[in-house]
């Protein structure tokens, strides 16, 4: 039985070898995607093109508009004398804001119960860029309110703390996008390697017409389902392996917790993911078919996984939903053992969640699997 | 003589490794009924595209239907029918839409189209297939609408590679009666196959070995060219005869059909009733043992035999 | 060039497409389907952010303030704590997103105008609903000091203006409200047309495995007819999409669409053209579909994703990818998408981008054209 | 018949088999027996229920009514007990194309539990026999059609199977491929093998020791070659060298067409022409007077032995 289980995975291996490009650019593709991921959310939000259009020409106006300039978010694109021009450039797309700094900015200021105004007209057609621009012009405007404040109430600045919240972010202390994007990335990609090649598994042969002869010779249909798998778990752990590494060296990923444990669990998941994999590869006639459910299941477990939006936010019974995504528990998991250095004691929910989902789909798609292939 | 519509002067292609086609030089008159047969890796299915304007010459050159076959690929292609050793029709169209898209490719006019097609699916007796999906068809139905996607444009020469691998004895025989009347009405074709009997039905028959052309002639000369004659034995135990017949004097072969053995031998006259009482003697009963006619296949593999010795 | 020719290639692609029923609904619907899962996933309004609170004020004020923050539906109070150690253990359990600890001396900063001490904790690994907490906090607390010092001011003699003393008047054009759904949608429509790109280069390569590329081969069908052949079903199936999904966009998300549909139309044909000379690349380059398809994510898919300024604005990307963004039809596109819906500009505007994507579409198609020949080996 | 020891027991019995796939009856109640030790022939045209069948014997198809049995055991229960003691080659698809030859036999020898001694001189022998040596390497794609069969032939057989199943081994190979298939064949036979191979090709059924011939799901002949030639070839075949073979053809068809001569068949064979008909010999003054009509002079005339594809085109006219 070992015989004929390892003489199937290597000839699984020697395809993989023959089509060096599946394995070569699924880890180029993850590599770049975790890249991409890592560059474009490690860098806050720069170089925004601004116009200004300053009435004013005071001290006062010129010292906000550099005010805006040093925090990093802004380029100032032009200073401008009249409105059409601003108008213009939002419809045009060329700017992502623009501030108008009326003609009475500095009198309004230096009078002590004068409300300086400061107009800002933000590009809504790009809400991404529009909000940090917005993000900005707060934090600079509270800046200088706050110094009129302490200046005209006579408060002692020393001992004046604000009144906004000091922050503290933990697990993250810098808080690095890239340290909590590129963690859920490489989860998300663990799933989509296992899924995509345990979909390529039976759907490849079925189309080149070898599983015929496959079927006939003495394997049992539980050696078939073993000695596919061997592949897709070895390809996608090593994979999975390797993307660590990379975003450790990268983008300073830490694993805080147990990497024994983080190392389990990961090969836990990819097990209940490559029984998915498995369902999807023999309910489908084509390669072409399993590609394009393992989109649709893909993207369907993205939403669920809480990396791109949280799930609180959605309605109740999508969150109860998410309950049974394991995509969802593995994320958590994943993240709270990297960043967090959570163990079992704090986990111990999210892995019993996935045991038993993955008990109950891996029960299910061997019975599915063997069924299809007798 | 007339002019050949094929011409072809060392052409050689070759592979990473091999070296497929080896300087052929080879003339098709206008009308022939060419036989390209040879072992497998001979080059037949690598001379076939070379003609068909598929593949980049190495060396030498061609002129197919009046046109240079390195410089005008293209102004070939009208005049050619070509038809691959593979299934090549489109499985989700059905046999009038894989005729129409033929056509339309051949910029064959709907007026001509519509007259052809009947033709053409008269011809090949798959009118009442007509909306079948090609994917429904069986094998012979298959090859012979191939063929008739082939046609459509009335091609002067016609290219086929191995079209009957796979079909039954009954569409293979309406296969080669489709070709008969093509070639009757002066039609050009090469064909190649690996089986001799449809060598036979070529008016000349090219052998290839290792890329060159070895012999070219009719088919009744080539099988003259064998040296020996045929006597088919019929014993009650054909194993044990075959291990006395084997070693005879004058024996060069022997073969296995069936319960009876064909053996092939330097002189029929002399060594029958050799070995007839070689038989006798051995204890060894027979029902029957008489000379029989050669056939292109045992022609064929003795030839072939002397090549590779 | 004739049009008979690529018309034969087009109708039996067609044909393709159309018989076999479960490629049919995918080719149709798998955009669409992308588009609402990728919405969905993507622009959740974030409601309801689990916070903890440790007052270690315990004032009427504090109490009042902690009211204030958890009214409505954006936080929720999940516990009171009474430790720091508490607190740790609940972000560690991922129970709560956010932490506000409320200093001793709260209510006797505030009420002196020395500040609010206080201190918000938030989970970095969530960073989406801490930061949204943390905003959340900051603006209530605003509001908070505003309402609480009121009779301070203005016995100072002050406004309550005062104390906000930078009226920042915000706009916002096109989009009020500043609905990320809004300007995300269109840019994803960009994202999800790359569908039919893929499907061309399986199409081309399933012709190379199935042998009927080399019955093609042998006819005296040109390159580029074959190309464009093939590119005409697909430039259909798209511009079903482009009909169907801003549809889809504005009656299930509310998306508005200012512009004109037409316009709309007519660059998003030059766009899917654009787009399919990039499948026909790939399918032109790779011998079996599994191959194409990685290729497609490599080339269409993942750069669609970053490098078309959906959500990443280009301005700021570096000078080398701002280069290759430019190469993707899809940055134009995503211009011209939310450029349609949202400020509804015209062609005097967006023709740039339209001349960019052409220019690209007909170099794509120049460079497949040059490699694909019509010889095997 | 035969003098030589047969085993008692059956290798393939099939017993009243059919198979419905909806309306449609694929195998319709067939019954035959193959003997151990035996070429058995399945013949018929494409389309007509061989591919089925051998599936149902394989197991890989569970019959609608009736019932199979391979090397004494019945193929619905143990289908794992008769795997390894038999190969199968199917019609296609029994190689993987990017794996080189090599690694398709190890391949096949792993699967069927060689160990790795045996393996190599199985894959030697191989190797030997499908005249391959020297391309062990070589990617199974890039093999011409021919030696894609023989090498699929050589892994079917790498295991020593009591019985090999062959649908079509031999479609689109060289003649003397097939001559060394077959003289391997005869030597697994000799050695207690069965083969049951399902064929298009006549001339290698004649090469079997016994045959069926199925249409539309039902056995029309069962018997040895010569039985089946005996009982079954109403017509006989004449051999004509005329001095133009091309117009001659013609010539026969118009006359065969206005009822002047009653033939069967006219066939032209490069320049010499076959004529069917029964009792032919009867119209060779016909056909000699109807050639010299056309200017064509008739030439030597034989009565030529039917060959088995004859003889399967007459059954299938039927």
């Amino acid at each position: 039985m070992i015989r004929r289980i390892i003489a199937l995975a290597k000839k699984e291996f020697i395809h993989l070898r023959n089509d060096w490009w599946l394995p070569v650019f699924m880890l180029v593709g993850g590599v770049m995607e975790l890249m991409l991921v890592g560059w474009a959310t490690s860098r806050p939000i720069t170089n925004l093109p601004l116009m200004v259009l300053d009435h004013d020409k005071s001290a006062a106006s010129r010292s906000i508009v550099i005010a805006l300039e040093n925090t990093g978010t802004f380029r100032l694109a032009e200073q401008v004398e009249d409105m059409q021009t601003i108008e213009d450039a939002l419809a045009r797309g060329q700017i992502n804001a623009a501030v108008i700094i009326p003609p009475d900015f500095a009198e309004q200021m230096n009078s002590p119960t004068g409300q300086p105004v400061l107009a800002v007209i933000l590009n809504g057609a790009e809400s991404i860029p529009a909000t940090a621009a917005l993000r900005a012009i707060e934090g600079v405007t509270r800046d200088v309110g706050e110094q009129i404040v302490i200046r005209r109430l006579g408060l002692d600045p020393d001992q004046f703390s604000g009144f906004t919240p000091r922050l503290r972010v933990w697990f993250n202390e810098a808080l690095s996008e890239a340290l909590y994007t590129t963690p859920a990335e490489l989860g998300l990609m663990l799933e989509f390697t296992t899924l995509l090649f345990a979909a390529l598994a039976f759907s490849r042969e079925r189309e080149l017409g070898t599983l015929e002869q496959l079927l006939v010779m003495p394997f049992s249909s539980m050696e078939i389902i073993i000695g596919k798998s061997i592949p897709v778990i070895i390809v996608s752990f090593v994979d999975f392996l390797l993307m660590l590494g990379m975003v450790h060296v990268a983008f300073d990923v830490p694993v805080r917790g147990s990497m024994a444990l983080l190392l389990v669990l990961a090969f836990g998941y990819l097990l209940v993911e490559l029984s998915k994999g498995l369902v999807m590869s023999v309910v489908s006639r084509t390669q072409h078919q399993a590609f394009l459910l393992v989109m649709l299941f893909g993207m369907a477990d993205f939403m669920f996984t809480g990396y791109a939006a949280p799930v609180e936010g959605m309605p109740q019974f999508l969150q109860y939903f998410a309950n049974l995504v394991p995509a969802h528990h593995w994320l958590t998991i994943f993240r709270g053992i990297l960043l967090k250095g959570a163990g079992l004691d704090v986990l111990w929910p999210h892995v019993l969640a996935l045991a038993l989902l993955g008990l109950v789909i891996g029960t299910f798609s061997l019975r599915f699997v063997r069924k299809a292939l007798d | 003589m007339t002019t050949p519509i094929i011409q072809t002067q060392g052409l050689t292609r070759d592979f990473k490794k091999t070296r497929a086609v080896d300087g052929l030089t080879l003339a098709i008159q206008p009308g022939e009924l060419f036989g390209l047969v040879g072992p497998d890796g001979a080059g037949k299915t690598t001379t076939l595209r070379l003609l068909a304007g598929l593949l980049d010459i190495t060396e030498g050159g061609a002129t197919v239907a009046g046109f240079d076959l390195a410089r005008q690929p293209e102004s070939i292609k009208p005049h050619i029918g070509y038809m691959a050793q593979q299934f090549s029709l489109y499985a989700e169209l059905s046999v009038l839409e894989n005729l129409q898209f033929f056509a339309e490719i051949y910029d064959v006019s709907p007026a001509d189209l519509a007259e052809r097609t009947e033709r053409l699916l008269t011809f090949a007796g798959l009118t009442e297939f007509e909306h079948r999906r090609a994917d429904h068809l069986s094998g012979g139905m298959q090859k012979k609408l191939a063929l008739a996607c082939t046609l459509i444009h009335e091609p002067e020469i016609l290219l086929l590679d191995e079209p009957t691998t796979g079909v039954d004895p009954v569409s293979r025989r309406e296969f080669w009666n489709i070709l008969t009347e093509l070639h009757l009405d002066g039609t050009t074709i090469i064909v190649s196959t690996p089986y001799m009997d449809e060598a036979d039905r070529c008016s000349r028959v090219g052998l290839m070995y290792a890329g060159r052309l070895v012999i070219c002639d009719t088919p009744q000369k080539i099988r003259a060219q064998l040296h020996g004659e045929m006597i088919e034995l019929l014993p009650d135990d054909w194993q044990t005869a075959k291990a006395l017949t084997e070693n005879l004097p004058g024996v060069l072969e022997v073969q296995t059909y069936g319960e009876a053995l064909h053996l092939l031998v330097d002189s029929g006259k002399k060594r029958l009733p050799q070995i007839k009482r070689a038989l006798t003697k051995g204890k060894i009963s027979f029902r029957s043992a008489r000379l029989a006619p050669v056939r292109m296949e045992e022609a064929f593999i003795s030839l072939i035999r002397r090549l590779e010795e | 060039m004739s049009w008979r020719h690529i018309w034969a290639i087009a109708r039996k692609e067609v044909r393709h497409i159309v018989r076999d029923r479960s490629t049919l609904i995918l080719v149709l619907f798998t955009p669409t389907a992308l588009l609402l899962l990728m919405a969905y996933a993507l622009t959740v309004d974030i409601k309801h952010v689990p916070i903890a609170v440790l007052d270690y004020d315990r004032s009427a004020t504090s109490r009042a303030f902690i009211q204030q923050i958890t009214a409505g539906e954006d936080l929720e109070l999940y516990a009171q704590a009474s430790s720091m150690a508490e607190i740790e253990a609940m972000l560690m359990q991922g129970e709560i997103k956010a932490a506000l600890v409320i200093d001793p001396n709260f209510a006797r900063d505030l009420l002196g105008m020395r500040g609010m001490p206080m201190q918000v904790i938030i989970d970095g690994t969530e960073p989406g609903s801490g930061g949204f907490a943390v905003d959340h906090i900051a603006w209530r607390a605003e509001e908070f000091a505003n309402q609480s010092l009121t009779n301070q001011i203005q016995a100072m003699g002050f406004s309550l203006e005062s104390l906000q003393p930078l009226d920042l008047r915000v706009r916002t054009w096109y989009n009020p409200g500043l609905k990320s759904r809004n300007d995300l949608i269109p840019g994803l429509i960009s994202m999800v047309l790359g569908m039919p790109a893929l499907s061309v280069a399986l199409a081309l390569a399933h012709e190379r495995e199935h042998g009927t590329l080399e019955q093609l081969m042998a006819t005296p069908i040109g390159r580029a007819e074959l190309l464009l052949g093939k590119m005409i079903p697909y430039i259909i199936v798209g511009l079903l999409n482009v009909i169907m999904l801003p549809a889809f966009a504005m009656a299930w998300f509310h998306v508005p669409f200012n512009g004109n549909f037409p316009l709309f139309f007519a660059l998003s044909a030059i766009f899917l053209f654009a787009m399919l000379s990039m499948g026909i690349i790939i399918g032109v380059f790779m011998r079996t579909q599994a191959a194409a398809l990685a290729l497609s994510f490599l080339l269409i898919f993942y750069p669609g994703f970053f490098l078309t300024g959906i959500f990443f604005p280009i301005a700021s990307m570096p000078e080398a990818m701002r280069m290759e963004a430019l190469g993707l039809p899809g940055t134009h596109y995503a211009i011209i998408t939310r450029g349609i819906f949202l400020p509804g500009i015209g062609l005097d505007i967006l023709w740039p981008y339209a001349v960019m994507m052409a220019v690209l579409g007909l170099a794509y198609t120049g460079v497949a054209a040059l490699f694909f020949r019509k010889k095997l080996g | 018949m035969t003098t030589r020891p047969t085993n008692p027991m059956p290798a393939i019995v099939a017993h009243d088999l059919t198979k419905r796939f909806g309306d449609f009856t694929a195998v319709d109640g067939i019954n035959f027996e193959v003997r151990r030790g035996e070429i058995f022939g399945f013949l018929g045209p494409n389309g007509s229920g061989k591919t089925t069948t051998i599936r149902m014997m394989l197991g890989l198809l569970a019959p609608t009514t009736g019932s199979v049995e391979v090397l004494g055991m019945t193929v619905d229960g143990d289908t794992a007990k008769i795997r390894p003691r038999v190969g199968y080659m199917s019609q296609r698809f029994s190689l993987y194309n990017d794996l080189t030859v090599l690694q398709n036999l190890r391949f096949y020898g792993a699967a069927y539990g060689l160990n790795n001694a045996e393996l190599e001189i199985r894959i030697r022998e191989a190797l030997d026999m499908a005249g391959l040596e020297g391309r062990e390497n070589a990617r199974t794609k890039d093999l011409s059609g021919g030696w894609r069969q023989r090498l699929a032939l050589s892994a079917a057989i790498l295991h020593r199977p009591e019985t090999i199943f062959l649908d079509e081994p031999t479609a689109g190979v060289d003649p003397i491929s097939r001559r060394a298939f077959w003289d391997l064949l005869y030597k697994l036979v000799a050695e207690g093998v069965t083969v049951f191979v399902t064929t298009h090709y006549m001339d290698e059924a004649e090469h079997c020791h016994r045959l069926a011939f199925i249409q539309r799901g039902r056995i029309i002949a069962y018997g040895s070659p010569a039985e089946i030639k005996e009982r079954m070839m109403r017509g006989q075949v004449l051999e004509l060298a005329p001095s133009n073979a091309a117009k001659a053809v013609k010539t026969l068809r118009a006359a065969q067409q206005a009822g002047r001569i009653p033939l069967e068949e006219i066939e032209l064979y490069g320049s010499l022409v076959h004529v069917v008909a029964p009792q032919v010999k009867k119209h060779q003054r016909a056909i000699r007077a109807e050639l010299q009509k056309a200017g064509i002079h008739a030439g030597q005339m034989s009565l030529i032995e039917p060959s088995l594809e004859d003889v399967f085109i007459a059954c299938m006219k039927h």
